[in-house]
């Protein structure tokens, strides 16, 4: 599984991007920001609040009950801001 | 016809208006963003604009296309810069052909309202106090969800 | 900051924006009016604006401190083209600058309203079966009336 | 009192201007119309159906019963359609 961060989800994470393999029980965008705030503190700390935080599934906005596969491309980042 | 854009370079406006002209057009609306010169009252030095790639391009068009769908537009052309802006320079560019008024008008808040929630871009303000994420707006949430309650 | 200007000559939208840009503008939204090719079906070879020196000037003024008056607006630019022109041609261009984008819309399509039923100029269209002056629209009646039951 | 015409209304009259006094029953935009038909032919055609004219005095738009004085400037035209 591919995962992208943006904005300062990525300013947090120190990255904007990694590849990885999911545990069988992580089967939702909430629960895959679970696990991931695992991985470090900078982790942690972009999914504090997940109610700042917005998610891509394959490039479509998705909600956080979204289920996943592990051949899917997810997104973090806060709200958008363009225009 | 859409055209989008997402890109670093100004554009200019007369070209873009020109590109979305024809023989059966008789109404152009546009909208330009541009960078202000303040944040919160502290003096702003640049403004950057960070987009998902692929994504941004794809949401634009979705939008662009629900536009055309909407109302009776002839052509939409939309511009979105990336990168480090400075006060003074053009952030986004939406335009609208129409046979009449109402409806480049229409397709041009349209486009503006959902550009503003629906499309993946993120702006960050450098001011003399550091760099800060802009936080997304209320009120532009609001926009976009009050066209959903509008018979189309 | 208004400015009207009543001319024969075309004009370059870019540099009309600027015009009206400044530090605190966020937004400028614009309208174009376009000669189309034809006219109830038949092609369109001319059109010819006539208007009322003077008084044009001056309608136009008091339909931009209207607007004005009525949102945020930080400057507007109000430009008709009179004489003999043909399809393609600029017709007018309306743009309003304001810190906020809803106020730049709002302001645009006020001034549009009212242009089309309170500010002395008129059409005449000639095609292959000769010419004829464009009667007015109750269409244009009614969306400048429509303001006048809005809350300002 | 000086008197204009635009579009249709002048190219039934012929002329764009006139200057004229007014006999004292003038005293209104329609009187003014009324008596001005008897001019010309061309001047009885552009009044024939009063309600396709507007007038401005003095450069503002009025109603076809405001009144008048000698130093005015009428003008009879039809709705306008710029933009």
């Amino acid at each position: 599984m591919r995962i992208l961060y943006f904005a300062w989800v990525r300013d947090n994470i120190g990255y904007s991007q990694e590849e990885l393999s999911c545990p069988k029980h992580v089967r939702t965008i909430h629960q895959l920001a679970e696990y991931l705030k695992l991985r470090s503190e900078g982790h942690a700390r972009a999914f504090d609040d997940m109610s700042a935080i917005r998610a891509a599934r394959n490039q479509q906005f998705v909600t956080h009950d979204t289920e996943l596969s592990d051949a899917d491309e997810i997104a973090f980042f806060p709200p958008v801001t363009g225009g | 016809m859409i055209k989008i854009s997402i890109q670093q370079e100004d554009f200019d406006v007369s070209a873009e208006i020109k590109s979305i002209s024809s023989k059966t057009v008789g109404a152009i609306a546009t909208f330009s963003g541009i960078v202000r010169d303040s944040s919160e009252s502290n003096p702003l030095i640049s403004l950057t604009l960070e987009h998902y790639p692929g994504m941004s391009e794809a949401a634009l068009e979705k939008i662009a296309d629900a536009a055309m769908q909407k109302g009776s537009l002839e052509a939409v052309r939309i511009i979105h810069r990336v990168g480090r802006l400075l006060p003074e320079d053009n952030i986004v560019f939406v335009g609208c052909a129409s046979a009449h008024r109402h409806a480049a008008f229409e397709g041009c808040r349209y486009i503006m309202d959902f550009l503003k929630t629906d499309a993946p871009f993120w702006k960050s303000e450098e001011t003399q106090e550091g760099r800060i994420w802009v936080s997304e707006r209320e009120k532009d949430q609001n926009a976009s969800k009050s066209w959903l309650s509008k018979k189309t």
